[in-house]
C-alpha cells in the first residue's frame, strides 16, 4: 500500500517546480502552465488527504472539482489576456511588457 | 501642342470632317487636339502622350460621352515610329466605343498612367510595360506581371530575337530594356 | 455464453493476460476494418459520383486496400527540416492512442468487449477528447503554415463542438440513469433511445461529424483551402497513422453512437437471440452509420469557420440545452416517456425541417433569368 | 506489490514530465510535457480510487485546458519556424532558491508529520451518485458560484479576445 | 536586462504596438487555383487583409508567336488560350482575320460557328461550376456530375473536328469541314442530356443550404465598381447589369436568335455569379436548338479563299462574348502573310486583376471560393 | 375557494400587471378589458373569501386566534434563520381587501372612460394593476418583510402613476416629490422592522405582537422601533409634516388620485398602525404621539383646504384631514372606529374624486373652482353624487361619514380632559366648511366662466355608472355599525364588533354624542352655505384683507414647501459649505497633500522595487510565502 507521504512528496515536488516555473519563465503561456502545475499539486493533495484521512472520502474530490473549475476559468481568461497582449504587442513575453511602470 | 515637332502624326492639319464618334468627341472636348482616322470597324483618335490624361478624363467624365469602360490597351512596337499605345474605351451607357492611339517618340516611352481613372488599367499597363517597355508615370506598382520579377526583357519588341534569347536574369536594378 | 465476457471474473495475473488478448483482438479487427473502410469509402463515394472507384487491383479492386497498405509502409518517412522533431514524430501516436482507448469499453455484443466500465460513457468522451492533442502537436510541430492553420481550426472547432456533443450524450444518460454502456444498451430492449431523444440524436450526429472532421465540417483538413491541414507534411507510415486514426475513430464513434442511440446489440431482439446475432446487429448498425457519414461527405459542401462556430453556439447549444432542460422536467416530475419523444422530435423536426425546407423552396437556377434589360440611356 | 511498483513508475513519469514542463527550452515541448504531467496526476487519482475525478482530469485538462494552451501558443507564434526564443528570464537563481526552499519545507513537513494511517475500505471507489449528492446538495451554493464564475470568465474571455471593429 | 533597472528603460512607442500578420502562399501548385496561379494572402487569423496575385507561370508568348506565324498557322495557339472553350477562341481569332482581310464567310458556316461556340460555352461553364462546387468543399460530386455532360459535348466535338479540347475546326473564311452525317438527332440528344445535367447540378448545389449560405452575400460588388475594374461576362451580369455583347454589339449571326440574358438576383455576390452561369447554360442550349432549326444549306468555307492570306495596312478590334467575359482581339496588319500585331484582351486576365479588391476582408476559405467564382483559365490569363 | 387561498386575490392583478406591462401594447383594446377582468375576478373571489372566512368564524369562541386564517410557506432557510411568507386573513385585512377590491374595480372601470385616447393607455392599466396587487399583498401579508416589499411596491407604482404624464415637468416633479418624501418614511419603517426583527428574531406580525404584549421587548426599545414604524406610516399617509407630497400628487390622472386617496396608498399607514396597535398599546406614549400628529394634521389641512381653489387639491387636503381623524381614532385605541372611517372614507372619497374627475372631463380639463359654478344644470348626476359624497365627508347624518366620525368622537373620550374631543370638533367644523364651499362653488351659484360653462357636459355611462354605485354605497355604508345590518351581511353585531382590538364592542347609539356631532356638521355646512351660496364670498376676501398674513399663510399651505426648500437651501448648503471648507483646508492641504508628499518621497525611494515586470512581483510573493512558512515553523518549533 502506498503511504500518504508519497503523495504529499509528489505534490510538493510538483508544486515547487511550478513555483520555479512561475518565477523563471518569460513567456506568459509558460507561466500559466506553471500555475496549472501548482493547482494540480494542490488538488492532488486534497484528494490524497481525503482518501486517507476523511472517512467519507468525498470532500477531497469535490474540492478537486472546484479547483478544476477555477483553473478552467483562469486559463480561459488568462489566455484571452495573453492573446490580446500579443495582438497589441506582438509578444507574449512578460519581461517585455513592463508598461505597468512607465 | 501641334507646334511640337516630335509629334509628326499630329502636325498634319486636322481633317475638317470627323468620322463617327470622333465628331461627338470633338464637339464635347474641343480643347483637345487629335487626328481622327477610320479603322476597319472603328474610329481611331491619335494624340500625344501629354494629352492623354486630359482626353481620358474628358472621355470618362463628360456627360454624353461617358466612356466608363477601359476595355483594352495594346502596346505596339512601330519600330522607327516609336511605341504606340492603343487604348480601347467603351461606354456601357451610350453604347459606343472608340480607339485612342498614343504615339510616343522613340526613346521616350513615357505615358501617364490611367490607373487613377480606371481600376482596370492596372494590369494592362503592367503588361504593356514589360512587353514593350512603355513606362506609365503614376502607376502605383509598375513591375513585371507575366514574366519573372527580375527578368527585364521586352519580348514584344520587333527587335526581340525569336529563338535562343539570351536571358539576362538576376539583375534587380538593371535599366529596362534589352541589350541588343 | 459468449467467448469473451466483460468484467474481471478471472483472478490474478491471468486478468492481465486476458486483457491483452482482448485488446489484441479488438485492435486487429479494427485495423482490418479501417483498411477496408478506405476501400469502402472510395467505392461508395465513387458510386455516388457515377464512377466505378478502384477496379484494377484484384476483383472489383478488392486488394486495393492491401496494396495501399504496402505502399504506405514502404514509402519514405520524410521529416521537414524545420519540423520540431519529437513533436512531429510523436503526434501520430498521440492521435491514435485515444481511439484504441475508446475501443476498450465499447460493447460489441452482450458481455463482449474488453472491459465494462461503470463510467463507460464518460470514459469514451474523455478519451476521444484527447485525440485533439495529437492533431495540435502535428499542427505545431510540422513547421508549416497550412499545418498551423489546420491545427488552429481543429482546436477551435473541437472546443466548440465538444459541448453540444457531451450535452447530448448526457441527455441520454439522464434518461438511462447510468453511464454504463452495457446497461444503456440493455435498457433499449423495447425501443432504442433515438425514439426518445431524436433531437439529442441529431445534435450528436452533427457534432460527431465535426469531431471526426468529416464533411461538412472538414475545415481543419479542407483540401481546397489548406491542402490537408495538420497532416500536410506527413508521409508514409506516419501519414497512415493519421488515416488509421481518422477511420478508426469513425468506426469507434459509429459503434458508440449505435450503442447509445440505436440500441447497439440489443434492439431488436438482440438480447433474446445470441451473441452472433448481436455482433451482426452492432456491425450492421455501425456500417449503416458509417455509410451515412460517407453519404453526407459525398454530397455536402464545406462550411466556413464562422458559420461552423455560429452553428455550434447559436443553434446546437441552445437546442441541446433545451433538450437537457426538458429531460430534467420530465424526469423530475415523472411525466410519461411519450412526452420525451414528443418534445424531442418536435425539436429535431424543426431543426432538420427548417434546413430541408429552405433547400426545397429555392427557385431553380435556370429559371432565374432576368428579363433582358436594355442598359440605361441606350440610344443605339 | 504490483500497485506499489506501478505507483513508483507513474510517480517518476509525473515528476519527469513536470520537470520537463518547467525546464524545457521549447514552448511546445513544455506544453506537451504539461499534458504528461497532468495525465500523471490523473493516474494518481486512479491510484487513489477516484475514477470519476481521473476522468474529469483527462477531459478538462487533457481535452480543454491543454488544447487552449496549445491554441494560444499557435496564435501567439504566428511563424512556426520563427526564432527560438529565450524562454528563461533573469530570475533563474532566485527561482532555484525559492523553489528549493518551498520544496524543502513541504517535504520536511510532510515526512516529519505522523499521519494517522486510516486507510480502511479504500478498495472500492466512490459511487458517482455520492459525489453528485455532495456536489449538488451539500456544496450547492459554492457549486452555483463556481458555475457563475465560469460563465463570467467565459464572457470576459470572449470580450477580451474578440476583434473590435477598426482594429 | 537586469531585475532592478535604475533608469527608465522602456517606453512604449508605436513601433511596439505593431503586430505581425501571417502570410500564406496559395499556389502555384494548390488544389484551389485551377492551374498554375499563385497568390500570397496576408491573413490576420482567418481573415485576409491583403492579397497579391502572381501570374505568368503559363506564359507562352502567344502574341509573339502569332506575329511570327502565318494567319492560318496561328489558329492552333489561339485554341489554347481558353482551353476549356477552344471553339469560341477560334471564332474570335477567325473573325479578326476575316475583318482584316475583308472576307465574307458563308451563312452556314456562321450558324455552325455559333453552335460550336455555344456548346463550348456550356462545356466551359460546366467545368466552372463543377470545380466551383469542389472549391466550396463538396467532395468531387459536383465535379463528376459536370464532367459527364462536358465529356458528352467533347465527344461531339471529336466527331465534328477530330479533336476534343483543341479542335482547330474553324478557319479564316469558314470551317475546316462540314458537320458529320446524322448530326441533328445527335445534337438534340446532347441538348436534352445537358438540360438534365443542369437540373442535376441544380438539385445538388442550388438546393443545398450550406452551398447557398457559403456563397450568399460573399464578395458583393456593385455595377459601377465592376465596370471600373473592367469585369465582364458573368461577373458583370451578376451585378444586375444585363450586358452581353451577343445582344448589345451583335456579331456573327447572334441577332438571329431569341435568348435572354440572366442576371441572377443582381447583387453581384458569388451566388449570383454561379446562378448566372447556370442560367446561361440553359440559354445556350436554346441558341443551339435554334441553330439546328435555322441552319441553312450551302458551303462552309469561302470558295475563293487564297491559299495564303495576305493583308495590307489594316487594323480592327473584334469584340466577342467569350465564356468568361469579353474576349476581344485587336488585329493589325502591315502587309505580308503574317499579322503585325495580334493582341488578345482575355476576360480572365481582366477579371483576375480585380481579385485583390474582391478578396480582401474575407476569410481564407472564402478567398478560394471567390477565386473559383471568377472562373479563370490560366491559359487565357497568361497567354 | 377558501380563505386560505387568499393569495389568489393578489395573484390575479399581479398576473394582469405582468401581462399588460410586457405585451399590453399589442393586446386588443390595449388590454383594459384584461385589467377589469382581473380586478373584477379579485372582487368576486373576495366575496368567496369573505364568506368562507365568516363561515369559519361561525360558532367559534370570540378569540382572535380563531378569527384569523394564516397560511405560511417557507421561502428560504439560511442557517437558523427561516424566512416565511404567507397570507393572514382576519377581520381587519378582510375589510381592507374589501375596500381595495371594491374601490379598485370601480376605479378601473371608471378609468376606461377617463383615460380614453391617452398615450400609454396600456401602461396606465398595467401600473394600476400593479398598484392594486401591491396593496392587496400589503394587507394580506402575514409578515413585516413581505409587507415592506409590498409597501415599496405601492410606492413604486404610485411614483409611476403620479408621473404618468412625465412629459409634463410638474408631473415628473410631483412624482419625484412623492417618492422622495415617502422614502424618508420608508427608511424609518425599514429601520423599525429591522429593530423588531432584531428583538424577536421573526418577521411574523403575530409573533411580534405576542412578543410585544408579553413584554419580551423592552419598553424603550419598543417605543423607538414603533416610532420608526410610525414614521413610515406618516410618510405614506402624508401626515404632518410629510403632507406636502399629496396635493402635488394630483398631477396624476384622476383615477389614480382616487386610488391613492381612497383605497391603496395613504391608508396603508392606517392599516399598518392598526395592525400593530396591540404593540402600540404597550407603550401609551406612542399612542399619544399618534394622536397628536393626527390632530395637528387634521386641523392644519382643514385650514389649507379652505384656501385652495383647485378641486382636486381641496379633496387632497380633505383626505389628509380624514387620515388625521383615523390616526386620532387609532391613538385612542379604537381601531374599529379608524377602520370604519377608513372604509366609509374610501367610498365617499373615491366617489368625490371620481365625481371631480367627471367634472374635469365634463369641463374639458378645468379644475379651478374659480372658473366653475352652476354646473348642476349641465351635469346633474355628477352633481347629485358629488353632493352625496360631500355630505358624507361633512359627516351630515345619515350619510356614512357621520357614523364613522361619530365613532371617532365617541372614542376620543379615552383621553381625559376633553381637549382631544374639542380639537376634533374644531377640525370637523373645518371639514364641513371646506366641503360645502367646494360643492357650492363648483355646482351651485352662477357660472363664473361662461365659456367653461357652455362647453360643460355630462360624462358617459362608463364614468357615471361607478359614480352611482359609489354613491349608493356611500349612502348605506354607515349603517353597517348597526347590528341588524351587520347580521344581514354576515357579521352579527355590526362593524365595530367585527373589527376589534381586545374584545368586540357592541355599538351603542349614544344620542348625545350623535347629536353633538350632527350639530357640528350641520353648523359647518350651514355656515359655509351662508357664506358661499349666499354669494357672501366677500366675507372671505374681507377676512383676507383684514388679516393678509393669515390668508397668505393659508394660500401658501403654511409655507411648508418653502420651509422644506429653505431647510434644504440653508441647512444643507450651509452645512455643505462648512464641510467643503474643512475638506479644502484641513483634509486637502494637510491631509491629502501631506499624504501625497509622503507618498512621493517614499515613492522616490521605493520606485526601484517597481520594475513593472510580473515575474519580479511573483518573486516577491513567493519570497514572502517562504518567509512566512519559515517563521511559522520557527514559532511552532
Amino acid at each position: 500500500m502506498v503511504p500518504l507521504e508519497n503523495y504529499l512528496v509528489l505534490s510538493a515536488i510538483m508544486f515547487s517546480l511550478g513555483v520555479y516555473g512561475v518565477l523563471t519563465r518569460r513567456n506568459a503561456v509558460l507561466i500559466l502552465m506553471s500555475v496549472e502545475l501548482m493547482l494540480n499539486a494542490v488538488s492532488l493533495n486534497f484528494v490524497a488527504f481525503a482518501s486517507y484521512l476523511d472517512p467519507s472520502k468525498i470532500i477531497g474530490a469535490v474540492f478537486a472539482v472546484f479547483v478544476i473549475t477555477v483553473a478552467a476559468a483562469e486559463v480561459g481568461l488568462a489566455l484571452a489576456i495573453i492573446i490580446r497582449l500579443y495582438r497589441n504587442r506582438s509578444t507574449a513575453n512578460v519581461d517585455e511588457v513592463a508598461t505597468l511602470k512607465w | 501642342m501641334s507646334q511640337e515637332p516630335q509629334s509628326p502624326a499630329v502636325e498634319e492639319t486636322p481633317a475638317p470632317q470627323y468620322p463617327g464618334i470622333a465628331a461627338l468627341i470633338h464637339k464635347k472636348l474641343p480643347s483637345i487636339p487629335f487626328v481622327a482616322t477610320e479603322t476597319k470597324d472603328n474610329v481611331d483618335l491619335r494624340i500625344g502622350p501629354e494629352n492623354l490624361l486630359e482626353l481620358a478624363r474628358g472621355l470618362k467624365e463628360t456627360p454624353g460621352l461617358d466612356f466608363d469602360f477601359f476595355n483594352n490597351l495594346t502596346a505596339i512596337d512601330m519600330q522607327e515610329e516609336g511605341l504606340y499605345a492603343k487604348y480601347f474605351f467603351a461606354s456601357y451607357k451610350q453604347h459606343h466605343d472608340v480607339q485612342v492611339t498614343v504615339v510616343t517618340p522613340p526613346g521616350e516611352p513615357n505615358i501617364p498612367s490611367l490607373t487613377g481613372l480606371w481600376g482596370a488599367a492596372n494590369w494592362h499597363e503592367r503588361e504593356a510595360y514589360e512587353m514593350v517597355g512603355l513606362v506609365f508615370d503614376g502607376h502605383p506598382d509598375l513591375k513585371n506581371l507575366l514574366l519573372d520579377e527580375d527578368l527585364h526583357i521586352h519580348p514584344l519588341l520587333k527587335a526581340h530575337p525569336l529563338v535562343k534569347a539570351e536571358i539576362v536574369q538576376g539583375i534587380e536594378d538593371a535599366t529596362p530594356g534589352f541589350k541588343f | 455464453m459468449s467467448p469473451l465476457s466483460f468484467g474481471n471474473h478471472i483472478p490474478g495475473l491471468w486478468a492481465w493476460f486476458d486483457v491483452v488478448i482482448r485488446i489484441a483482438i479488438v485492435t486487429l479487427v479494427m485495423t482490418v476494418i479501417v483498411m477496408y473502410l478506405t476501400y469502402g469509402e472510395r467505392k461508395f463515394v465513387a458510386r455516388v459520383q457515377q464512377r466505378l472507384g478502384p477496379m484494377r487491383t484484384g476483383p472489383w479492386g478488392l486488394f486495393q486496400a492491401i496494396a495501399d497498405t504496402f505502399k504506405l509502409l514502404t514509402k519514405e518517412d520524410l521529416r521537414p527540416a524545420q519540423a520540431d522533431r519529437w513533436v512531429f514524430e510523436l503526434a501520430p501516436y498521440v492521435t491514435f492512442v485515444p481511439v484504441l482507448m475508446v475501443l476498450v469499453t465499447l460493447p460489441f455484443a452482450k458481455d463482449w468487449g474488453v472491459r465494462n466500465l461503470s463510467l463507460g460513457m464518460f470514459y469514451v468522451f474523455a478519451a476521444l477528447g484527447l485525440n485533439i492533442v495529437g492533431i495540435l502537436m502535428a499542427g505545431l510541430g510540422s513547421g508549416n503554415k497550412y499545418a498551423l492553420l489546420g491545427g488552429l481550426r481543429a482546436a477551435a472547432q473541437m472546443i466548440s463542438y465538444e459541448i453540444p456533443l457531451v450535452l447530448s450524450l448526457i441527455s441520454v444518460a439522464m434518461i438511462a440513469q447510468t453511464l454504463d454502456l452495457n446497461v444503456i444498451t440493455e435498457l433499449q430492449h423495447r425501443r432504442p433511445f433515438i425514439v426518445l431523444q431524436p433531437l439529442a440524436f441529431v445534435i450528436f450526429y452533427t457534432a460527431m461529424l465535426s469531431e471526426l472532421h468529416r464533411a461538412p465540417f472538414d475545415i481543419p483538413v479542407a483540401e481546397s483551402e489548406i491542402v490537408g491541414g495538420f497532416f500536410i507534411e506527413y508521409s508514409g507510415i506516419r501519414w497512415s497513422m493519421f488515416q488509421l486514426t481518422e477511420y478508426g475513430s469513425m468506426f469507434a464513434w459509429s459503434v458508440f453512437g449505435s450503442v447509445v442511440f440505436l440500441g447497439g446489440w440489443e434492439w431488436p431482439w438482440g438480447g433474446d437471440v445470441g451473441w452472433g446475432y448481436q455482433l451482426f446487429l452492432t456491425f450492421l448498425k455501425s456500417f449503416i452509420w458509417i455509410a451515412s457519414i460517407l453519404w453526407v461527405r459525398a454530397t455536402v459542401p464545406r462550411l466556413r469557420i464562422d458559420q461552423l462556430m455560429a452553428f455550434s453556439w447559436k443553434v446546437l447549444l441552445p437546442l441541446v440545452l433545451l433538450q437537457f432542460l426538458m429531460n430534467g422536467f420530465i424526469l423530475v416530475y415523472g411525466w410519461p416517456e411519450e412526452l420525451l419523444f414528443a418534445t424531442s422530435s418536435i425539436g429535431a423536426a424543426g431543426l432538420i425541417g427548417f434546413i430541408v425546407m429552405r433547400g426545397l423552396y429555392r427557385p431553380k437556377s435556370p429559371s432565374l433569368v432576368g428579363a433582358y434589360k436594355q442598359p440605361q440611356g441606350s440610344s443605339a | 506489490m504490483a500497485t506499489e511498483v506501478l505507483w513508483w513508475i507513474f510517480a517518476i513519469i509525473t515528476v519527469a514530465a513536470t520537470a520537463g514542463t518547467v525546464f524545457s527550452k521549447s514552448v511546445i515541448h513544455s506544453a506537451i510535457f504539461l499534458i504528461g504531467s497532468l495525465a500523471g496526476v490523473g493516474v494518481m487519482y486512479v491510484f487513489l480510487v477516484v475514477d470519476f475525478l481521473a476522468l474529469v482530469q483527462f477531459l478538462i485538462y487533457g481535452g480543454a485546458v491543454t488544447v487552449l494552451i496549445l491554441l494560444a501558443l499557435m496564435v501567439t507564434r504566428a511563424d512556426p519556424t520563427g526564432r527560438p526564443e529565450d524562454t528563461d528570464g533573469p530570475q533563474k537563481p532566485f527561482g532555484v532558491v525559492v523553489g528549493g526552499a518551498i520544496m524543502a519545507i513541504l517535504i520536511g513537513v510532510a515526512v516529519s508529520t505522523s499521519w494517522p494511517n486510516d486507510v480502511s475500505d479504500k478498495a472500492h471507489g466512490i459511487p458517482i451518485d455520492t459525489i453528485s449528492q455532495k456536489l449538488f446538495i451539500d456544496f450547492g451554493p459554492p457549486f452555483v458560484i463556481a458555475s457563475a464564475l465560469l460563465l463570467v470568465a467565459l464572457i470576459g474571455a470572449i470580450i477580451l479576445a474578440r476583434h473590435e471593429e477598426g482594429e | 536586462m537586469s531585475i532592478w533597472p535604475t533608469e527608465r528603460e522602456y517606453i512604449a512607442g508605436p513601433e511596439d504596438f505593431e503586430t505581425v500578420d501571417m502570410t500564406i502562399n496559395i499556389g502555384p501548385a494548390h488544389p484551389a487555383t485551377h492551374g498554375v496561379f499563385r497568390m500570397i494572402l496576408t491573413v490576420d487569423g482567418e481573415r485576409v487583409v491583403d492579397c497579391e496575385p502572381f501570374i505568368g507561370y503559363l506564359h507562352r508568348g502567344l502574341e509573339k508567336l502569332t506575329e511570327n506565324a502565318d494567319y492560318r498557322q496561328a489558329m492552333g495557339w489561339w485554341d489554347r488560350t481558353d482551353y476549356l472553350a477552344g471553339m469560341s477562341c477560334e471564332m474570335a481569332y477567325c473573325m479578326a482575320v476575316e475583318k482584316l482581310a475583308g472576307i465574307q464567310i458563308p451563312e452556314r458556316a456562321e450558324y455552325i460557328r455559333v453552335m460550336m461556340a455555344e456548346l463550348s460555352r456550356i462545356a466551359s461553364h460546366f467545368i466552372a461550376i463543377g470545380s466551383f462546387g469542389q472549391d466550396v468543399g463538396s467532395f468531387g460530386t459536383s465535379f463528376t456530375y459536370a464532367w459527364r455532360e462536358r465529356e458528352r459535348i467533347y465527344d461531339f466535338f471529336e466527331e465534328v473536328a477530330g479533336d476534343r479540347m483543341f479542335p482547330t475546326y474553324l478557319r479564316p473564311g469558314g470551317l475546316q469541314m462540314d458537320l458529320p452525317e446524322n448530326y441533328e438527332p445527335r445534337v438534340r440528344w446532347l441538348i436534352n442530356s445537358i438540360r438534365q445535367g443542369i437540373d442535376d447540378l441544380d438539385g445538388l448545389l442550388t438546393g443545398n443550404e450550406i452551398f447557398v449560405e457559403r456563397c450568399r452575400g460573399l464578395s458583393e460588388i456593385n455595377t459601377e465598381r465592376a465596370i471600373n475594374l473592367g469585369l465582364t461576362g458573368p461577373m458583370i451580369r451578376a451585378t444586375g447589369y444585363a450586358w452581353d455583347i451577343r445582344k448589345d454589339v451583335p456579331y456573327s449571326v447572334y441577332d438571329q436568335f431569341d435568348f435572354e440574358i440572366p442576371t441572377g438576383f443582381g447583387t453581384g455576390d458569388v451566388l449570383d455569379r454561379y446562378l448566372v452561369r447556370m442560367a446561361e447554360m440553359y440559354q445556350s442550349t436554346r441558341i443551339v436548338e435554334q441553330c439546328l432549326d435555322k441552319l441553312p444549306g450551302g458551303l462552309v468555307l469561302h470558295p475563293d479563299l487564297p491559299k495564303t492570306i495576305r493583308i495590307d495596312d489594316a487594323e480592327c478590334y473584334i469584340r466577342t462574348e467569350g465564356t468568361k467575359g469579353e474576349y476581344s482581339v485587336y488585329g493589325m496588319a502591315r502587309g505580308g502573310n503574317k499579322p503585325y500585331r495580334m493582341k488578345l484582351r482575355s476576360p480572365s486576365f481582366c477579371n483576375l486583376s480585380a481579385l485583390k479588391e474582391l478578396v480582401v476582408g474575407h476569410y481564407v476559405a472564402d478567398a478560394v471560393i471567390i477565386l473559383g467564382s471568377l472562373d479563370i483559365v490560366l491559359g487565357e490569363v497568361d497567354k | 375557494m377558501g380563505a386560505d387561498q387568499a393569495w389568489i386575490l393578489v395573484a390575479l392583478p399581479a398576473a394582469a400587471f405582468v401581462v399588460l406591462a410586457l405585451c399590453g401594447r399589442w393586446l386588443p383594446r390595449q388590454g383594459d378589458v384584461l385589467a377589469v377582468l382581473a380586478i373584477g375576478a379579485s372582487l368576486v373571489l373576495y366575496f368567496f373569501v369573505l364568506h368562507d372566512f365568516l363561515h369559519q368564524r361561525d360558532g367559534l369562541v370570540n378569540s382572535h386566534e380563531y378569527w384569523s386564517i394564516a397560511m405560511h410557506h417557507t421561502w428560504s432557510n439560511v442557517g437558523n434563520f427561516n424566512l416565511n411568507f404567507g397570507t393572514y386573513v382576519d377581520p381587519l385585512s378582510a375589510v381592507m381587501v374589501g375596500v381595495v377590491t371594491i374601490a379598485g374595480t370601480l376605479i378601473t372601470i371608471f378609468s376606461i372612460g377617463y383615460m380614453k385616447g391617452e398615450v400609454r393607455y396600456w401602461w396606465f392599466f398595467a401600473v394600476l394593476m400593479g398598484f392594486i396587487a401591491a396593496k392587496l399583498m400589503l394587507v394580506l401579508s402575514d409578515n413585516l418583510l413581505l409587507l415592506y416589499f409590498a409597501w415599496e411596491g405601492v410606492g413604486v407604482c404610485s411614483f409611476l402613476l403620479i408621473g404618468f404624464y412625465w412629459e409634463k415637468r410638474s408631473a415628473a416633479e410631483a412624482a419625484k416629490k412623492a417618492f422622495i418624501t415617502t422614502r424618508i418614511g420608508d427608511v424609518g419603517l425599514l429601520i423599525g422592522i429591522i429593530l423588531l426583527w432584531k428583538a424577536t428574531g421573526t418577521f411574523n406580525i403575530q409573533d411580534i405582537l405576542t412578543a410585544a404584549t408579553t413584554g419580551q421587548i423592552g419598553h424603550v426599545y419598543l417605543f423607538v422601533s414603533l416610532m420608526f414604524i410610525f414614521l413610515g406610516a406618516m410618510g405614506k399617509s402624508a401626515l404632518f409634516p410629510f403632507h406636502v407630497w399629496l396635493p402635488d400628487a394630483m398631477e396624476g390622472p384622476t383615477p389614480v388620485s382616487a386610488l391613492i386617496h381612497a383605497a391603496t396608498m395613504v391608508v396603508a399607514g392606517v392599516y399598518l398602525i392598526a395592525r400593530l396597535l396591540p404593540a402600540f398599546e404597550v407603550v401609551p406614549a406612542s399612542l399619544l404621539v399618534v394622536t397628536i400628529v393626527g390632530l395637528v394634521t387634521a386641523i392644519l389641512t382643514g385650514f389649507m383646504a379652505l384656501a385652495t381653489t383647485d378641486i382636486k387639491k381641496v379633496l387632497a387636503y380633505s383626505t389628509i384631514g380624514q387620515l388625521g381623524f383615523m390616526y386620532i381614532a387609532l391613538g385612542c385605541s379604537h381601531p374599529d372606529a379608524a377602520i370604519m372611517h377608513l372604509m366609509t372614507h374610501a367610498f365617499f372619497k373615491s366617489l368625490l374624486f371620481l365625481a371631480a374627475g367627471s367634472v374635469i372631463i365634463g369641463t374639458h380639463h378645468n379644475q379651478d373652482m374659480k372658473q366653475l359654478g352652476g354646473l348642476w344644470r349641465k351635469m346633474p348626476i355628477t352633481a347629485v353624487t358629488f353632493l352625496i359624497g360631500s355630505l358624507a365627508l361633512a359627516a351630515v347624518p345619515p350619510f356614512s361619514g357621520f357614523w364613522s366620525k361619530d365613532e371617532i368622537f365617541h372614542g376620543t373620550t379615552a383621553w381625559n380632559g376633553g381637549w382631544v374631543t374639542f380639537l376634533l370638533g374644531f377640525a370637523a367644523v373645518l371639514t364641513a366648511l371646506y366641503t360645502t364651499r367646494l360643492f357650492v362653488r363648483t355646482f351651485l351659484g352662477k357660472p363664473q366662466d361662461q365659456a367653461v360653462y357652455d362647453n360643460a357636459h355630462e360624462t358617459g355611462p362608463v364614468m357615471v355608472l361607478p359614480l352611482i354605485i359609489l354613491a349608493l354605497i356611500t349612502c348605506v355604508a354607515g349603517f353597517t355599525v348597526f347590528n341588524g345590518v351587520g347580521r344581514a351581511m354576515g357579521f352579527p353585531g355590526g362593524f365595530t364588533e367585527f373589527v376589534f382590538l381586545h374584545e368586540p364592542e357592541r355599538f351603542v347609539m349614544n344620542w348625545s354624542w350623535a347629536a353633538a356631532s350632527a350639530v357640528i356638521a350641520f353648523g359647518g355646512v350651514f355656515l359655509a352655505g351662508w357664506i358661499y351660496w349666499g354669494n357672501r364670498i366677500t366675507i372671505s376676501t374681507r377676512l383676507a384683507d383684514w388679516q393678509p398674513g393669515v390668508y397668505n399663510m393659508l394660500v401658501n399651505k403654511f409655507y411648508f414647501d418653502d420651509l422644506y426648500q429653505a431647510g434644504i437651501d440653508r441647512g444643507l448648503l450651509g452645512f455643505s459649505y462648512v464641510v467643503s471648507w474643512f475638506d479644502r483646508y484641513v483634509v486637502n492641504d494637510t491631509g491629502v497633500d501631506g499624504v501625497a508628499d509622503t507618498t512621493r518621497y517614499s515613492g522616490s525611494i521605493l520606485k526601484y522595487v517597481q520594475t513593472g515586470k510580473v515575474p519580479a512581483y511573483a518573486l516577491g510573493i513567493a519570497l514572502g510565502a517562504v518567509g512566512l512558512a519559515i517563521a511559522g515553523l520557527v514559532v511552532r518549533g
